[in-house]
């Protein structure tokens, strides 16, 4: 198993660090006293988390720990109670979750999400929409912009895809792909709508070492070739630990614990949160 | 898709063999009992109708209107029948299609008849409908008599559409002069139906002629076809103090107003118009609640005349049921078609109707029906005469409610 | 060639829709100019189009954008009682440019009608947003029972609920009388005319399916929660969608008013929603051929079941039943497969002897 | 102002319980049954045959009775003919097929009792109408109201105490759930057909005294309404479809009588739409989030 190599962490003017290789770079996200209730019910507190341009994070905790609900509210899928979040230096208050999409955040489901009846390749195009430049007329009355535009979408889904080496499923439906297959597809798709931040739910949930090592891998790969941001919710450590650059855990809704992985791995307070020894 | 594809031929499949086997069970009339003058007679010269006619009838025979267009065909049948079992070389092939009281629905029920060979039309029972089917049938020269659609729409700019019911605009004013001739009341209320054009155009006639008379009207309500609650429009007429209510509505809506009236103890006179009449038949009703209900109609069950008697007594045997006015009217359209035949068969040396084809016919009876000098008789009316406009011109009668029959007043 | 092969799939389905339409018109129309058909089936060769427009434009929502629309005739019922309007003012002008506006501007009233009925409708989900399609179709019928709608030589009078209002001059005419409906409309609905809407309308559907949009509308309905964090805005193409279909269906009851002299508001209620939505169901969700093929077949079988004369609408209900519960069941689905196969291997075996 | 209240009231209770016909099976086997309406007529012309018919002439409890149980019968067979087979079909499939049968219930009706309407008889006769601060209440808008109590507190009691009631409940929340605790689901649906069917004879006779005219067609609108009166009250929800029910009857009335007798039905239909934008799920429905 490869061990990313130890950054050094330098403090920047917020409660938050990034790598040093991103300092210098606007963060890409910034989010400040974020908290949401459902109902009385506090699931998420105090969270703050700042994010540099090509920074790998992870967010871990146990199950739970509203690691979910946390992306829910960066992607604006929940608007949030209290706090504020900052894609790019811009509040996205009371916005939609397509409106922050536009603005560079992508993610990618725990339960997977796909468009289950279109095609790997529709799939992919639909990640495009907003980069496919013709209007809904020179759709209908095939105008050669249609023609032209689409041509580029097809082969820019082909492109993608090619990097998970699914090219050759292009024309697969998407519910007849293998699960491995699917996670990695919704992977593709959010890298399709061109973010700054990638957001991802349990990439690795149902793979076996093999898969999840080339996973790491691609992760990287994206992360060099399109220089964004990942941040990712994970519960295999060999994957947290080999390519985050920085680590935020969580528990009952509160981060309990922020740093490198081996600092992470080292906290006891992480350790006492994984085994439970203090309920409550 | 395959297999949705596969659902249709399915439905097709089964449409295709139940129709295989019920086979042909239109309802028509065997025109056997009087068919043994059609040959040979044709045209002699003596002045003969001969041969046979086909009739189709238009009406609503399924759906909510379906009372109106069952009792037309019923009636029809029963002429028909006579007709074809007096032996006198001449009858009537019967078809009857359903429209549900939808235009679409009655044009295709027309194309049908028009398959069948239809030579003319007894119908189209309902008013819309009625308008649509008579646009087409002015096309394609199809002459037409209608025993119920009394809108005056119906006839306009048609010179092949007659009417066998009054028109509207004929009912209001004759019930306006009749309340005002016998001093009935002072306040009238009304309430009709705003989405039947037979009301509506009642009561417009109705309102125009009571203020032409002084006759002071103090509540108007409407209803729809789907109404059943009338609560707000008889409690309005109770709270105006109208003495008596017009009611130019047909006998199932009365029979709810009147029920209404009843259990809020309001008890004023009611005037009813041909619509009215079947609202002692209604099974369940109780007579009691019609009691002193006056109308004007044409038609009455309980007239004493021979045509009449007749007719209910031959109705209710085979139908087990006393015959509404649209029964009537249905009944007339038969005649009235044969004795136009007739009329014109004796003018011209016989006739045969068996080869004529639609056209001709209808040129035939517009010829008729126009004519000055003719004029038929029926249960619905002794000596009924058309205009050129299409219009039957008779004499309504006033009848009240006494004890569960129809008296004359 | 991967985007030739693509693009032809998606075209051949396409073109096959095209070819069933073209040659449901020339069958027909050969038909009617030799002078073989029945007048039976030439009357309904208006009402057929229409449908088939009706059921291809509702499944754009049923099926294509996934909402169930109780309301359908609702947008029908709009565009035809708009041509109404349109034709009886236009009485100077050829048959042919009177039934083109008439159609255009329907289209436009219907749109506009299902933009607005689209803004609290769209905001709610499943069973809620059927109930309320229905609620609206049935607004729509009752609004129209109080429009009175006259015209005179000073132009297009109207009145709500109250017919008195129409002020007309006496040699003015009442086009739209409330409750009664429409008389006296102009018959100028040709049977070409009608084919070739159902073409353009069909085009259109099939475009816009097959492209940018067509995705994010499927998107949307396949997940619309995936759908909006890949920068989708469900509200937008939902819109987009019912729209579009409102449109088409104005322009469907455009054509279907100018077809008969008389049209009554309550012809478009509930049940005529229904009607479409059995066509869409029969026919296959999101499958346009299917839906065509449907609307034929249903709009012709209450005909043909004439000859049961009283029975033929329990005929017809009882069809319904079994055809929903022979594709839906799985149990039964499977013995009648089997049943083919077997048919098929037979047929097969019989063939090589 | 205090008589169409109170009509409201009694029209909005005969709604009510129609509308709880339609909320029991939404909620337990999340179908539209749109036949409901139908079994409405069918218990109509049952106890008009048993009170009307000279052969019979049973007394109307004994009529009432027989609707009851013909009704009941009728609900179970049709959903053991027709729904269940689909209980894996998609909601429309369900639909459509509700559809076809509430056709066929009507089309039956016509053939077997013709298209001519029936006057339901009068069953409370004998009964003057109640002077109630000076406005007339008509007997049979009492019983109505008095029924609606009744059978209101009734299925409360039913669904909240009972073991069988509770499995009701429980298999409204999660079929998969409730099948692993041992709750016969087929069964529990059965039983809700039954329980709404047998209230949908109830609610027939009320409707056929109150608007004594009974055709084949009888059932569909009001069927429609009470329809509506349960999405309006949050469908699923028993007083949901109490409280529905009534507000719809009052509002119908009101506006029949204040506005516009043409517009009553798009009064009460637009305010159903008012009340969905702010409230997505009805009065009393439970708001629902999707899992992400």
């Amino acid at each position: 198993m490869s061990k990313s190599p130890e950054v050094k962490l330098v403090n920047v003017p917020s409660p938050n660090f990034v790598p040093e290789k991103d300092l210098g770079k606007p963060l890409v996200l910034e989010a400040a006293h974020l908290g949401i209730d459902f109902g009385g019910l506090v699931a998420v507190d105090e969270f703050n988390i700042g994010i540099g341009a090509t920074e790998i994070c992870g967010l871990i905790g146990p199950n739970g720990a509203g690691k979910t609900t946390i992306f829910n509210l960066l992607t604006k899928v929940y608007e949030p109670t209290r706090g504020t979040i900052m894609l790019g230096g811009k509040d996205t208050h009371n916005m939609t979750p397509s409106q922050v999409n536009q603005m560079g955040i992508a993610r990618t489901f725990q339960n997977i999400r796909l468009f289950d009846k279109l095609t790997v390749e529709e799939n992919v195009k639909i990640g495009l929409h907003n980069h496919i430049g013709y209007h809904t007329l020179a759709g209908v009355f095939r105008l050669p912009n249609y023609w032209k535009e689409e041509k580029k979408a097809h082969e820019k889904a082909l492109e993608l895809l090619d990097i998970f080496g699914m090219a050759d499923l292009a024309n697969v439906t998407a519910d007849s792909l293998p699960y491995g297959a699917q996670r990695r597809l919704e992977i593709v798709r959010a890298l399709a709508t061109g973010p700054k931040l990638l957001l991802l739910d349990e990439p690795a949930a149902g793979m076996n070492p093999s898969e999840t090592e080339e996973l790491m891998n691609n992760i990287r790969k994206i992360r060099d070739e399109f220089q964004i941001a990942v941040l990712l919710i994970e519960h295999d450590m060999n994957l947290v630990m080999g390519i985050c650059e920085s680590i935020v855990v969580l528990n009952f809704g509160r981060i309990i614990a922020k740093g490198t992985p081996s600092q992470i791995q080292g906290n006891p307070q992480v350790i006492e949160a994984y085994l439970g020894t203090h309920r409550g | 898709m395959k297999k949705k594809l596969l659902s249709l031929i399915l439905a097709g499949a089964m449409v295709m063999a139940m129709a295989g086997c019920t086979g042909n069970t239109e309802p028509t009339t065997p025109a056997t009992s009087g068919a043994e003058g059609t040959e040979g007679t044709a045209a002699t010269g003596d002045g003969a109708l001969t041969g046979t006619l086909k009739l189709g009838v238009i009406g609503p025979l399924t759906g909510g209107a379906a009372i109106y267009g069952n009792a037309v065909v019923n009636g029809t049948q029963i002429a028909v029948d006579e007709i074809n079992a007096a032996g006198t070389g001449f009858t009537i092939e019967l078809q009857a299609q359903d429209d549900e009281h939808d235009a679409e629905k009655s044009v295709n029920a027309y194309h049908q008849l028009q398959d069948w060979g239809v030579q003319a039309i007894a119908g189209t029972v309902t008013t819309s409908p009625c308008i649509a089917v008579s646009a087409e049938a002015n096309t394609d020269r199809v002459f037409m008599l209608t025993p119920s659609a009394s809108a005056t729409s119906v006839t306009e700019g048609k010179d092949n559409v007659f009417q066998l019911c009054f028109a509207d605009p004929n009912q209001g004013s004759a019930s306006a002069q009749y309340i005002y001739d016998n001093k009935l009341a002072t306040k009238v209320a009304i309430i009709y139906n705003n989405a039947d054009a037979y009301s509506t155009g009642i009561y417009q006639t109705f309102k125009a002629k009571a203020e032409e008379l002084g006759l002071e009207i103090v509540s108007e309500t409407t209803f729809t076809d789907d109404t059943t609650d009338f609560s707000v429009q008889v409690g309005d007429a109770q709270s105006s103090g109208a003495d008596l209510v017009f009611l130019p509505i047909y006998y199932t809506p009365a029979s709810l107003i009147l029920k209404q009236a009843d259990s809020i103890g309001y008890a004023p006179e009611f005037f009813g118009v041909d619509g009215m009449d079947g609202i002692l038949t209604i099974e369940g009703f109780d007579t009691s609640l019609a009691e002193g209900v006056m109308l004007l109609t044409p038609f009455s069950a309980d007239a004493t005349d021979d045509l009449t008697k007749n007719f209910v007594e031959k109705f209710t045997e085979k139908y087990g049921e006393v015959p509404s006015q649209f029964a009537a009217d249905g009944y007339d359209c038969a005649y009235a078609i044969k004795a136009a035949l007739e009329f014109y068969a004796a003018k011209n040396g016989g006739l045969d109707v068996t080869d004529l084809s639609a056209e001709e016919l209808c040129e035939i009876l517009i010829s008729v029906f126009t004519d000055p000098e003719f004029s038929a008789d029926g249960v619905t009316g002794l000596g009924m005469v058309w205009d050129v406009n299409g219009q039957v011109n008779k004499e309504p009668k006033a009848v009240v409610i006494k004890d569960g029959v129809y008296v004359g007043m | 060639m991967k985007i030739f092969e693509k693009a032809s799939t998606a075209s051949k389905k396409a073109f096959l829709n095209y070819g069933i339409v073209i040659l449901f018109f020339v069958i027909f129309q050969t038909l009617v100019s030799t002078g073989n058909i029945s007048s039976a089936l030439k009357g309904q060769l208006i009402p057929i189009a229409c449908y088939m427009i009706m059921a291809i434009s509702l499944n754009l929502v049923v099926g294509i954008s996934g909402e169930l629309s109780l309301g359908h005739a609702g947008f029908m019922s709009v565009g035809a009682f708009t041509a109404v309007i349109v034709s009886s003012s236009m009485t100077n002008s050829s048959d042919v440019s009177s039934l083109i506006v008439s159609i255009i501007v329907a289209a436009v009233i219907a749109a506009v009608a299902g933009f607005l009925i689209g803004i609290p409708v769209l905001r709610l989900n499943g069973d809620y947003l059927a109930i309320v399609t229905l609620a609206f179709g049935e607004i729509i019928k009752n609004i129209l029972n109080c429009l009175y709608v006259g015209i005179d030589e000073k132009g297009v009078h109207f009145a709500f609920n109250n017919p008195a209002a129409l002020a007309m001059s006496a040699t003015g005419k009442v086009i739209i009388n409330g409750p009664m409906g429409a008389v006296g409309i102009r018959k100028i609905s040709t049977f070409i005319a009608a084919t070739i809407l159902l073409l353009i309308i069909l085009i259109v559907i099939q475009n816009l399916v097959n492209s940018r949009t067509g995705r994010a509308i499927m998107a949307i309905r396949d997940n619309r929660i995936a759908a909006e964090s890949m920068g989708l805005s469900p509200m937008k193409y939902k819109m987009l969608a019912f729209t579009v279909s409102a449109a088409m269906a104005g322009a469907a009851g455009a054509v279907y008013a100018l077809n008969y002299s008389t049209l009554v508001p309550k012809k478009f209620d509930f049940n005529t929603s229904i009607l479409v939505l059995v066509f869409v169901v029969l026919g296959g969700i999101g499958n346009m051929t299917g839906s065509i093929i449907a609307a034929g077949v249903l709009v012709v079988l209450p005909e043909l079941l004439r000859k049961f004369s009283d029975y033929r609408m329990l005929v017809y209900a009882i069809v319904l039943i079994l055809v929903m519960l022979v594709t839906n069941n799985e149990k039964l689905k499977g013995k009648i497969d089997t049943f083919f196969k077997k048919l098929r291997m037979k047929l097969s075996k019989g063939g090589r002897k | 102002m205090l008589v169409h209240l109170i009509n409201g009231i009694s029209l909005g209770s005969i709604y009510a319980i129609i509308a709880l016909g339609y909320t029991m099976v939404y909620g337990i086997a999340k179908m539209l049954n749109f036949a409901h309406g139908d079994v409405i007529m069918v218990g109509g012309y049952v106890a008009f045959f048993a009170l009307a018919s000279d052969k019979f002439n049973l007394p109307a409890p004994v009529a009432v009775l027989l609707a009851i149980i013909v009704c009941t019968v009728l609900g179970i067979t049709i959903e053991r003919l027709a729904y269940k087979p689909l209980r894996a079909a998609t909601s429309l499939a369900v639909l459509i097929t509700a559809i076809g049968m509430s056709y066929f219930l009507q089309n039956s009706a016509l053939l077997l009792w013709g298209a001519n309407p029936k006057a339901f008889p009068d069953m409370f006769k004998n009964a003057e109408a109640i002077d109630f601060l000076g406005a007339k209440i008509s007997p049979v808008a009492l019983v109505a109201i008095v029924a609606n109590i009744i059978i209101m507190i009734f299925l409360t009691l039913f669904t909240t105490r009972t073991k069988v009631g509770k499995a009701m409940r429980a298999v409204s929340e999660d079929k998969g759930a409730a099948t692993l605790m041992g709750i016969n689901v087929n069964f529990t649906i059965s039983l809700t057909f039954a329980i709404g069917s047998g209230l949908a004879a109830i609610a027939g006779v009320l409707l056929c005294s109150a608007y004594p005219t009974l055709m084949p067609t009888t059932g569909s609108l009001p069927g429609i309404k009470a329809f509506t009166a349960a999405v309006f009250g949050g469908i699923g929800s028993i007083p949901g479809a109490m409280i529905g029910g009534i507000l719809l009857g009052v509002i119908e009335i009101l506006a029949r009588a204040y506005i516009s007798s043409e517009l009553a039905d798009a009064i009460v239909f637009g305010v159903l739409i008012v009340v969905l934008i702010f409230r997505p799920t009805g009065l009393l429905g439970k708001q629902i989030h999707e899992k992400v």
